[in-house]
């Protein structure tokens, strides 16, 4: 055993390792907002249809939930780009083959789908833990239904998913590292390909590590501020995240 | 009913094909699970009641190998570890000891979490009556921490074998290596050879949540025990 | 304090040992270590047919994995074969945590720099441009096209070196993680030409010619050598002495003829074995005199 | 048997408990009522050393609980605390939850300490709910096997805290007459509740802890409170009613 590395950090000044890691910032940030956004917005989608009173939206949405779970990101990013465009149409199929983007927009649209599932489930499970005895002292106050949504419960409700939700974006933000895979120029590839042509991939390797390690540690710090700020009326959060159903592996 | 039509996914991998290695998959799974967990327990104990200099260690262990992507891990395991320790890795034990290490620090948070949501009430209670600290935790803490975080630990079991699915990229042939091998072999059934894949995964991820729903149920404590 | 006592023991341990480990590595050469523990380790890949890969049964082979053995067995120790990829090789022989590396590896200069060769190279090879039938017909047709290559593959360089010879617009190169995946790229239309050595392309052309073509002719030409860790010339040559007499005694030239002969299931165009200019020497091999 | 000497307790600069000083004989029951916040709770926890006290001095027999070689464990066993909630185990059954102590920390043999426990859980007529886990249980079961626990390791202190919080007023007579009768077994004990008339029924004797400070008083000025009290507040509640109306 023999600790014969020696450092050497010019490798990262060198102008184009440089840029291979400032793209991969760009791009990594660049995935893991818009598949956070996106995500949300499906996470919302499934959610209200497995809130929903009609029975044809229910079961739908809680099988893609319990399959979907299981499914790995890494697959849904490798579908996405080689298998999706085959089972389309053919003339859209082949648009989105040689368009250049795809790479990029197949990663994105597959993290969201991933996080996706998880995001309904912490929403469904938000909504739900608003009890009923609340609902009802909202209505005795004579507040409309809407007014008993937007005072109320939605308010409550976003306590209670926030600190999940912010868990969750984390994680999506790590998993956007996933789209290597792909040849998507993110950062994790950019460690890699630094390794490939200079041999010296540990110097990249490791600053791509602290950032990743910085982001994360600043998101979860703000989100936990704002989740104390907005717990100055303190529901139990922590009650309806153990609760069986939720999938969130977090703390 | 003949299964010809999937005989292609039975070659071309360890040891043959896809539902070999499945079995990669799922021994990872559970190996990586356990042995973070034997880690987990000490480094949760380190961040909750360890001194100043151990307590940060372990926070700072278990805070790093949260915020790094679990496929980065897997190259500082597998090409950087050699280049460090100078010893070779093959591409399982990287696997393996990404996933441990991995595994450790999330399960580290959710040991944490369940020995702290044991009410502090009965912690006092117990103390009360005289049991010293150890027999606190050996009696009260552990037996409550424990069934307190099983839905938590079932759902990042799952999650962990998930997960396993990344390890392809290092060379392993597991279930994703073998079917994307099938896949590349037989282009036109492409989309049956991730099918099965999906499938591999989406049936042993829900086995492993009926074993979490199911032992989460036994360890239930309000179940009624009819005397003998 | 008492922890700061630990860690100082630790490293103290930990330092030591190195001290140890790193005496024995400076003293010994490696072929003494093979002789002691009576097994090589060859550091070769498993995803580039057909170099090395892994069959439909499930084996482990290649002309680098059957090249392995053969050299295991002239040296008259067991061979271990590890993987190896793209991008762990070097690594891998710089930290002599393999003793050789025969894994589709270039000769390069960058490479020269961290590793040593045994010589003589064992492959001739180009780097080659593979299209979509009639689609491109001279390589300055590439500019400005999508090119896949293999993340770890010199071609990230040469690829786009070579169209800017012929023009000034640049290629968008997109680095996947495995050949097969390129070329399902190539064959999907996400890229416009897949580039990577003759060889590889040989062993893709086997399974698709009837839908790609090479574009051009090779370019690049490169040797494929095997790998040794720097700074070990008894290794070396013993290395290099044992792929020597391969090529003397026949053995070279059956494994040459079991991939890349006519007969071969590989075969290639052009005559890839290490030799010596054909109208000077005629078709003589390359091997250094007694 | 308990003395508390000039006891002060200071939390983030708040004086909670300010030179309280109180003496019990094995026996009496000490009732010690006062508003909410008055720091009842925190005095009950010094007595067990739950809480440490920042001056004065606690001793039970004769022996101070700050003493230097004080074995805390073998003292707590000896001062039963029943806490407002019960807090008994949930992942044991109620025989479970009164054997542990008795076999971890008296050493005794499983089958002696169950003995023990059933002998009791009979005396307080909750034999029959042994194998049921605390959350099946009603409230007053629930407290019932509290005194249990405590009651098998045969202290000479018992401590309660809030005993009647969370009963119906039927539950409210069992738990004095439970009091009353753990007085005849000689053990010294300290109720802290908010029920004056509880408190009056129960104890033999009383004390007010107001704003940190212990006052002894007699039943009858309790008594006194009580009533007085409830007029107040039906005072308050008419005028603000009132007011509002106009």
């Amino acid at each position: 055993m023999e600790f014969t590395y020696e450092f050497d950090w010019s490798v990262i000044a060198r102008h184009e390792y440089r840029d291979y890691l400032l793209y991969g910032v760009a791009y990594t940030f660049i995935i893991a907002f818009f598949s956070t956004i996106l995500s949300i917005l499906i996470g919302i989608v499934i959610a209200s249809g497995r809130l929903s009173p009609v029975k044809y939206f229910v079961w739908p949405c809680s099988a893609w939930v319990g399959v979907a779970r299981h499914i790995p990101a890494v697959f849904w990013i490798l579908f996405f780009y080689f298998v999706f465009p085959e089972i389309l149409p053919d003339s859209l199929g082949s648009i989105l083959h040689s368009w250049g983007s795809y790479a990029l927009l197949a990663g994105i649209v597959a993290l969201s789908i991933d996080n996706g599932t998880y995001v309904s489930d912490i929403l469904r499970n938000g909504v739900l833990a608003i009890s009923s005895g609340e609902r009802e002292a909202a209505k005795s106050c004579g507040l409309t239904s809407k007014q008993q949504w937007v005072c109320c419960l939605l308010p409550l409700a976003t306590r209670i998913v926030l600190p999940a939700l912010a868990n969750r974006t984390i994680h999506n933000f790590k998993n956007s590292s996933l789209c290597m895979v792909i040849g998507v120029t993110e950062l994790t590839w950019a460690t890699q390909q630094i390794e490939s042509l200079s041999f010296r991939g540990l110097e990249a390797t490791l600053v791509a590590t602290i950032f990743y390690i910085v982001i994360s540690l600043i998101f979860g710090s703000v989100s936990h501020k704002m989740e104390n700020r907005l717990n100055s009326c303190r529901y139990s959060a922590k009650d309806v995240l153990n609760k069986p159903s939720l999938s969130v592996p977090t703390t | 009913m003949s299964l010809d039509w999937l005989s292609f996914m039975m070659i071309g991998g360890w040891p043959d094909g896809p539902p070999g290695g499945l079995l990669i998959n799922i021994g990872l799974a559970v190996s990586c699970f356990l042995m973070g967990f034997i880690f987990a327990v000490p480094l949760a104990l380190l961040r909750m009641a360890g001194g100043r200099i151990s307590g940060f260690c372990a926070t700072a262990f278990i805070e790093v190998l949260r915020s790094t992507p679990l496929i980065l891990l897997l190259f500082w395991c597998h090409f950087l570890l050699p280049i460090i320790i100078g010893i070779n890795i093959p591409p399982l034990w990287s696997a393996f000891i990404a996933l441990t290490l991995y595994s450790s620090a999330y399960q580290a948070e959710i040991v944490r979490a369940g020995f702290s949501s044991v009410p502090s009430g009965e912690v006092e209670a117990a103390q009360a009556t005289g049991l010293s600290k150890s027999q606190v935790f050996i009696n009260i803490v552990i037996p409550q921490g424990l069934r307190r975080m099983t839905p938590a630990s079932a759902s990042f079991a799952v999650s962990l074998f998930k997960d396993t699915a990344v390890i392809y990229v290092v060379g392993v042939i597991d279930l994703m290596q073998s079917g994307l091998i099938a896949a590349e072999r037989n282009p036109n059934k492409m989309l049956i050879s991730y099918l099965v894949m999906a499938a591999g995964f989406a049936v042993v991820g829900m086995v492993i949540s009926l074993i979490g729903y199911k032992l989460e149920n036994r360890l239930n404590f309000t179940r009624k025990v009819v005397s003998e | 304090m008492k922890l700061n006592q630990l860690f100082k023991n630790t490293l103290f341990i930990f330092l030591f040992t190195c001290a140890i480990n790193s005496s024995i590595v400076n003293a010994e050469s490696i072929i003494d270590q093979v002789k002691k523990s009576n097994t090589v380790r060859i550091g070769t890949g498993n995803d580039t047919p057909p170099m090395n890969f892994i069959d439909e049964k499930g084996n482990w082979t290649g002309f680098d994995v059957d090249l392995g053995s053969e050299i295991g067995k002239q040296l008259g120790v067991k061979v271990e074969l590890v993987v190896v990829n793209n991008k762990t090789r070097i690594a891998y022989l710089s930290n002599r945590q393999i003793d050789m590396t025969i894994s589709n590896l270039s000769q390069t200069r960058g490479r020269e720099e961290q590793i040593d060769y045994a010589e003589p190279p064992y492959l001739w090879t180009a780097k080659i441009f593979y299209a979509r039938k009639n689609e491109f017909k001279k390589i300055s047709d590439l500019a400005g096209k999508k090119i896949g290559v293999n993340q770890g593959s010199n071609a990230y360089t040469a690829a786009p070196q070579e169209i800017m010879k012929y023009s000034k617009i640049e290629p968008k190169i997109i680095a996947f993680q495995k050949n097969a995946e390129g070329i399902l790229a190539l064959k999907q239309g996400k890229i416009d030409v897949f580039c990577q050595d003759s060889p590889i392309i040989a062993a893709l052309a086997g399974e698709s010619a009837s839908e790609f073509e090479v574009v051009g002719t090779g370019f690049s030409p490169g040797l494929y050598g095997i790998g040794v860790p720097p700074n070990d010339s008894k290794w070396r040559d013993a290395v290099s002495f044992v792929l020597q007499d391969m090529i003397k005694d026949g053995s070279y030239e059956r494994i040459y003829q079991k991939w890349f002969g006519e007969k071969g299931l590989y075969p290639m165009p052009h005559n890839a074995r290490p030799r010596l200019p054909s109208d000077t020497f005629g078709d003589m091999a390359y091997v250094l005199p007694d | 048997m308990i003395e508390l000497k000039s006891v002060g307790k200071i939390i983030s600069g708040k004086t909670i408990l300010n030179s309280v000083t109180l003496s019990l004989q094995r026996g009496e029951v000490a009732m010690i009522c006062g508003p909410s916040g008055s720091g009842k709770t925190t005095l009950l926890r010094t007595i067990n050393r739950m809480e440490v006290i920042d001056s004065g001095d606690i001793m039970i027999d004769g022996v101070s609980l700050y003493d230097e070689g004080i074995n805390l464990c073998e003292l707590r066993s000896r001062v039963g605390i029943v806490f407002q909630h019960c807090n008994l185990f949930s992942h044991l059954t109620a025989l479970e939850n009164i054997t542990l102590p008795l076999i971890r920390v008296k050493k005794l043999t499983k089958k002696l300490a169950i003995n023990i426990a059933i002998d009791l859980m009979d005396k307080f007529s909750v034999s029959h709910r042994r194998d049921i886990y605390p959350d099946s249980l009603s409230g007053g079961e629930k407290q019932r096997i509290a005194i249990v626990r405590c009651l098998a390791m045969s202290p000479d202190v018992m401590l309660f805290d809030e005993p009647t919080s969370a009963l119906d007023w039927r539950l409210r007579d069992e738990v004095s007459d439970n009091i009353k009768s753990l007085a005849d077994l000689n053990i010294a004990q300290i109720v802290v509740t908010h029920d004056l008339d509880f408190a009056c029924a129960t104890g033999n004797r009383f004390f007010m802890l107001n704003n940190g400070t212990l006052t002894e008083v007699d039943c009858n000025t309790l008594a006194c409170q009580s009533t007085d009290r409830v007029g107040r507040l039906a005072n308050s509640v008419r005028q603000s009613s009132m007011l509002e109306m106009v």
